[in-house]
């Protein structure tokens, strides 16, 4: 295994950690503002360790600018999704979950 | 067994295909019509799609140092197909909201019941 | 690494999906979609190193694109619909 | 340019649409398309005199030779198929301005147009192809204008019909498309001529068979056979009346052509009749569609709906013309397919006309139409004579030689309800003609004859139903010859299957 | 490896088409179907089909859904009845699948590559195209080249569809010049939002030019830049409302440049013919038939693209224009 080789695998290890955590988040999580949280944050870190993995492996080739423009996409999109998300949950009246109780948004207002 | 190893891709896929033919068929709201229209046609483009594959083989795109590439006349075909299918839904979806602007309602019950009414109307 | 990243990432898009149907809002809905679209790209990144032709990532980033775009449709819709219910709800 | 000529028919209204959505201008655009159809007539008239004369046309589009390209092959069977589209569109075309400028909204005229030669292509772009999955792509240009051209009615129902007809549509061309792939799978090509070759090393497999059974089902959805016909009363109906008159006279043709290319070019008649009981099904449910479809048409007070329910009884003859697998047989249905036209045209070219003068098309509104309306209600009865199959009409033609057909197989019960069913064609177009000549008209009920440009073409159409009914000399050699040039080779496969 | 893609990709598709059946939810429905188009895509690049998983991602998971999404804001989000005629429609069902399933019995082996599928007519494709044509991508060669005609009769499709949009939805396209109510469309709350579309629109649609072009060495293609550069305009109607976008480009250009890609590809045959040969034989187009190939498919795909650009912008604005004249009725 090629150095190269080795910081790739390290990365792409990282990045399936990240996002798997994301996901076990998602599933976990009691209201849509923490899904929210673990999805978004995570997302976008994982999927910035795994292309940088990928990139890796790609050495000085086109698919190695492509990678950097998948890269800056997801970047630029995935929080800009995560916000609007947000604001729109928000907006619709949906209630954060707070100190243990009943999620006001579970088959709320924010489902009909 | 080998049968099984063999074939299960078809059989998932036709699985699939009558999901959507069973929405075609059995539910009322017009969109959830199209939409099982969609399922139905996606998974007849999963079985063309899979019948062009060879094993081992990669994309049907020339590069050095690959000799066994896939089939691309399926895909060929199938690039048509999907274009014929999102056309049909561009249509059906106009109508179904033009039948929403004379019928009040997207529900095939009522679109009926509305119908039989004036028959009865003019009888 | 390769094969074990695209095992989570199947796993992940499973968790995505199984989120996807449970909802319960639809915000949590569009969030799990919005992972699955996500982990789609990824997905076909990799695949595309683990089977040794990487040069199709024209796909992968046709689908993040796809996946703003539809995130930002559903949102503008459920928009819409709530205007509309406050609205009709006004004029009662 | 002679060698061009098949292709030349269908890429004329296929480049003539968007041609003509630039155009803009209704009036133009009815010219414009109008002129198309013309020479897609003209043509089409050229291609059949080069087939009796010199045979089969190959035509390799793109320069590639089937099976690796797409091939145009005419042979006598869409060379008399395209000539009757074609005509009837053109004939149909020529009447269609002033009813489409009094039912449909003058922004939308051009758009009609349009979606006329589209429809036009893709129909006469199914006839000619000799390609498997290029059917499938012509299918749907011709069901989406189809569609579009239902929808543009102003009664607000017409929305319904074309949905319903879109989902059913959707569902047989997919199942086309399932039974392609199929025959796919187990050949590896699309060339009709091809599979046509290679089909019989696989014949009994349940591949095959079950590609046979989807493509049939597919076909017949279209076709609307009974029990598949619900979609086609409701559309015709509806739809604006002009476009009544041309799906009438071409689609199902159409669909039967897609029938008898795929049953007995494609599959070959061992397959189609040896190892699927073709015959039997076809009779019976050509004689069920014939009997419970015009009991239905009796009942209608829309005479409109009246006649699209004796279009699904009337496809019932063609199909038993099918069934019955002979050279006589395919010929009754081929003539049924040429006569029918001619009498579906000029009875809903008649409803043209008397929805232009009288502007409804129920029982009431017809009341006393012989004395209002004398030419129109005379073209009416002529076409409705035609149908029940008088004799010097074209409708006796056809069933005479059905009926000869069933009889020269000992298939005399058949035979009889054959006649059987013209005598309910009989009290259906009875029944109108007495309210047209022997009712009041209603008071102030609105007189007088439809302008010129819709008579004439009528009337061309009326004395098309007398004339190919004494001087039966051009439909009866040409189907003849192309029925047997179908089913010779079949009859040679048949030797070499009683061989082994 | 691929074992476990394929059935773990099958497994989902199934899961998620159940969920569209049962959910009576149609934005749920929807976003599943969404989500199907792309679980698609994703086997069509395991069985290699990178050009039709570049299609379906663009169509199935993209374009019809965003369809659906407006249709929704005007007919409403919830299915009113239950399933009707439930049992029939599963005999009906059964049956189709069991005769299915029984046909799929006598066919080749999945991935056997002594099928006649395999044997037949493919290799042509596989073996010549690269020195027929003269380009890498086989698909665009069988596509452009060898089906020709197919392609041409898939892009009438996409104008006869446009044609029934407009006779269904046109009377609520505006003309030039009238004034748009259009404030619900315009999104103006969603300030992060708009900056980082507008600055994502100029990169996309030079993208869609980039797969315009690269269509002949790798996935992508007329259809798909037409699709993507149309998803670029769409966006930004979605957040500055259709009047803006209107003022970028309007219906009656549109409307001639979707007439004008099939008046484009249908010259390229008419060329052809004039010079001799059949229709939509490229090699009349130049000397050297390699040359007249390559130049006959730039110029099909660059009718292909202009019409299903104009094509899908005009069926969206069409969809957004009626949803504008519903919120100003009510």
């Amino acid at each position: 295994m090629s150095p190269l080789e080795i910081i790739s695998a390290v990365l792409l290890a990282i990045g399936s950690f990240l996002v798997l955590s994301g996901a076990i988040g998602l599933l976990r999580f009691p209201d849509v503002y923490s899904r929210m949280h673990a999805a978004g944050i995570t997302d976008t870190l994982g999927a910035v360790a795994i292309l940088l993995g990928l990139m890796f492996l790609a050495g000085w080739t086109l698919v190695l600018a492509k990678l950097i423009m998948i890269l800056l996409f997801l970047l630029l999109t995935g929080p800009t999704a995560s916000h609007t998300l947000g604001k729109a949950a928000w907006k619709s009246g949906l209630q954060p979950l707070t100190d243990g109780r009943e999620p006001a948004g579970d088959s709320g207002k924010g489902a009909e | 067994m080998s049968v099984l190893f063999s074939h299960y891709n078809y059989w998932v896929v036709i699985v699939l295909m009558m999901i959507g033919f069973y929405i075609v068929i059995a539910q009322g709201n017009l969109v959830k019509k199209l939409i099982g229209l969609n399922i139905f046609q996606t998974s007849v483009f999963i079985l063309y799609i899979s019948a062009g594959k060879v094993s081992g083989g990669t994309a049907p795109i020339l590069a050095d140092g690959i000799t066994l590439y896939s089939n691309p006349l399926p895909h060929v075909l199938i690039l048509t197909a999907i274009v014929v299918g999102i056309a049909t839904t561009a249509l059906g979806l106009s109508l179904i909201i033009r039948i929403r602007d004379t019928y009040g309602s997207v529900e095939e019950q009522d679109v009926r019941a509305a119908e039989g009414n004036r028959k009865q109307e003019s009888c | 690494m390769l094969t074990v990243t695209t095992i989570t990432l199947l796993v992940v898009m499973a968790m995505a999906l199984s989120r996807a149907f449970v909802g319960p809002t639809v915000f949590d809905r569009i969030l799990a979609a919005n992972v699955f679209g996500t982990k789609t790209v990824l997905l076909i990144a990799v695949v595309g190193f683990l089977f040794g032709r990487p040069e199709f990532l024209d796909i992968a980033l046709v689908y993040a694109l796809i996946n703003f775009i539809g995130v930002v449709g559903m949102l503008r819709l459920i928009e819409y619909l709530e205007e509309d219910k406050q609205s009709t709800e006004d004029g009662r | 340019m002679l060698s061009h000529l098949p292709i030349l028919q269908v890429i004329l209204p296929l480049l003539g649409a968007p041609a003509c959505l630039i155009l803009w201008r209704p009036r133009i655009a009815w010219a414009f398309s109008f002129f198309i159809s013309a020479l897609a007539f003209i043509i089409s008239g050229l291609l059949l005199k080069q087939v009796w004369q010199g045979g089969e046309i190959v035509y390799a589009l793109g320069g590639w030779e089937a099976p690796w390209g797409i091939e145009y092959r005419i042979d006598l069977l869409n060379a008399f198929l395209l000539l009757i589209v074609s005509g009837l569109s053109t004939v149909v075309l020529a009447g269609a301005r002033q009813s489409v400028a009094r039912e449909i909204p003058a922004e939308k005229q051009t758009l009609f147009y349009v979606a006329w030669l589209l429809c036009l292509a893709g129909q006469l772009g199914i006839l000619a192809t000799g390609d498997a999955f290029n059917v499938f792509v012509f299918l749907e240009i011709s069901s989406l204008s189809t569609y579009t051209l239902i929808s543009l009615s102003r009664q607000r129902e017409a929305l319904w019909a074309a949905f319903q007809y879109l989902i059913v549509g959707t569902i047989g061309a997919t199942f086309v498309l399932i039974g392609i792939g199929l025959m796919y799978m187990m050949t590896g090509t699309l060339n009709m001529a091809d599979l046509a070759q290679r089909l019989p090393e696989v014949a009994d497999t349940r591949t095959v068979f079950a590609a046979y059974a989807f493509i049939i089902v597919g076909v017949c959805l279209k076709l609307a056979l009974f029990p598949l016909h619900a979609w086609l009363p409701n559309a015709y109906t509806f739809a604006p009346s002009v476009v009544t008159a041309f799906l009438a006279a071409t689609a199902t043709k159409v669909a039967v052509y897609l029938l008898i290319r795929f049953s007995f070019t494609v599959f070959g008649k061992d397959f189609s009749t040896f190892d699927v009981p073709l015959h039997s099904i076809f009779i019976g449910l050509g004689l069920i569609a014939v009997f419970s479809a015009s009991t239905v048409a009796i009942m209608q007070r829309n005479i409109k709906r009246a006649i699209a329910y004796s279009s699904v009884a009337q496809i019932g003859y063609m199909i038993i013309g099918l069934g019955l697998g002979s050279v006589l047989g395919l010929q009754a249905t081929l003539l049924h397919l040429f006569n029918h036209a001619l009498m579906k045209g000029a009875l809903f070219m008649a409803m043209v006309a008397m929805m232009l003068r009288i502007g409804g098309i129920t029982v009431d509104d017809i009341a006393g139409l012989g004395k209002r309306m004398p030419v129109t209600a005379l073209a009416f009865v002529t076409g409705g004579l035609s149908l029940i199959g008088v004799p010097l009409t074209v409708g006796f033609v056809s069933k005479w030689y059905l009926v000869s057909a069933a009889f020269s197989q000992g298939m005399w019960l058949v035979a009889l309800l054959v006649v059987l069913g013209s005598l309910l064609a009989v009290m259906y177009i009875w029944r109108l003609v007495e309210i047209m000549y022997f009712r009041e008209s209603p008071e102030q009920a609105p007189r007088g004859e439809a302008p010129l440009t819709v008579l004439l073409p009528l009337l061309l159409l009326v004395l098309g139903n007398i004339y190919f009914g004494i001087d039966t000399r051009l439909p009866v050699s040409v189907t003849e010859a192309a029925a047997s040039s179908l089913l010779v080779e079949a009859y040679q496969g048949v030797q070499v299957g009683g061989a082994k | 490896m691929e074992l476990l893609l394929d059935i773990s990709l099958l497994s989902m598709l199934v899961a998620t088409a159940i969920g569209i059946a049962v959910s009576r939810d149609l934005l749920a429905a929807v976003m599943l179907s969404s989500i199907y188009g792309l679980l698609s895509a994703n086997f069509f690049v395991t069985m290699d089909a990178v050009d039709v998983a570049f299609t379906e991602a663009s169509v199935g998971a993209g374009i019809s859904p965003l369809l659906m999404f407006a249709t929704l804001a005007i007919v409403g989000r919830f299915e009113r009845y239950p399933h009707q005629r439930a049992l029939p429609a599963l005999l009906l069902v059964v049956l189709t699948g069991a005769m299915l399933i029984l046909a799929t019995l006598d066919i080749p082996a999945f991935g056997d590559p002594n099928a006649p599928a395999q044997t037949h007519v493919a290799p042509r494709f596989i073996n010549e195209s690269g020195t027929e044509i003269g380009i890498p991508n086989m698909v665009t060669s069988v596509l452009a080249s060898y089906r020709g005609f197919d392609t041409f009769g898939e892009v009438t499709v996409v104008f006869a569809a446009v044609v029934g949009v407009l006779a269904l939805l046109g009377s609520s396209l505006p003309a030039a010049g009238r004034k748009l109510p259009d404030t619900l469309l315009q999104a103006s709350n969603h300030r992060i939002l708009r900056i980082v579309s507008k600055i994502l629109v100029a990169p996309i649609m030079l993208f869609a030019l980039y797969v315009q072009f690269h269509g002949d060495y790798g996935p992508g293609g007329g259809f798909q830049a037409g699709v993507i550069f149309a998803a670029a305009i769409i966006i930004y109607t979605m957040l500055f409302g259709l009047e803006a976008a209107m003022k970028v480009i309007n219906v009656t250009v549109l409307r001639v440049l979707a007439a004008f890609g099939v008046l484009l590809y249908g010259s390229v045959g008419l060329v052809a013919m004039l010079n001799g040969k059949n229709f939509l034989d490229y090699d009349a187009l130049a000397a050297d038939p390699v040359h007249g190939q390559h130049y006959g498919i730039i110029v099909i795909e660059l009718g292909v693209g202009i019409t299903v650009a104009a094509v899908m912008m005009l069926i969206y604005f069409a969809f957004a224009g009626r949803l504008i004249d519903r919120s100003h009725k009510s």
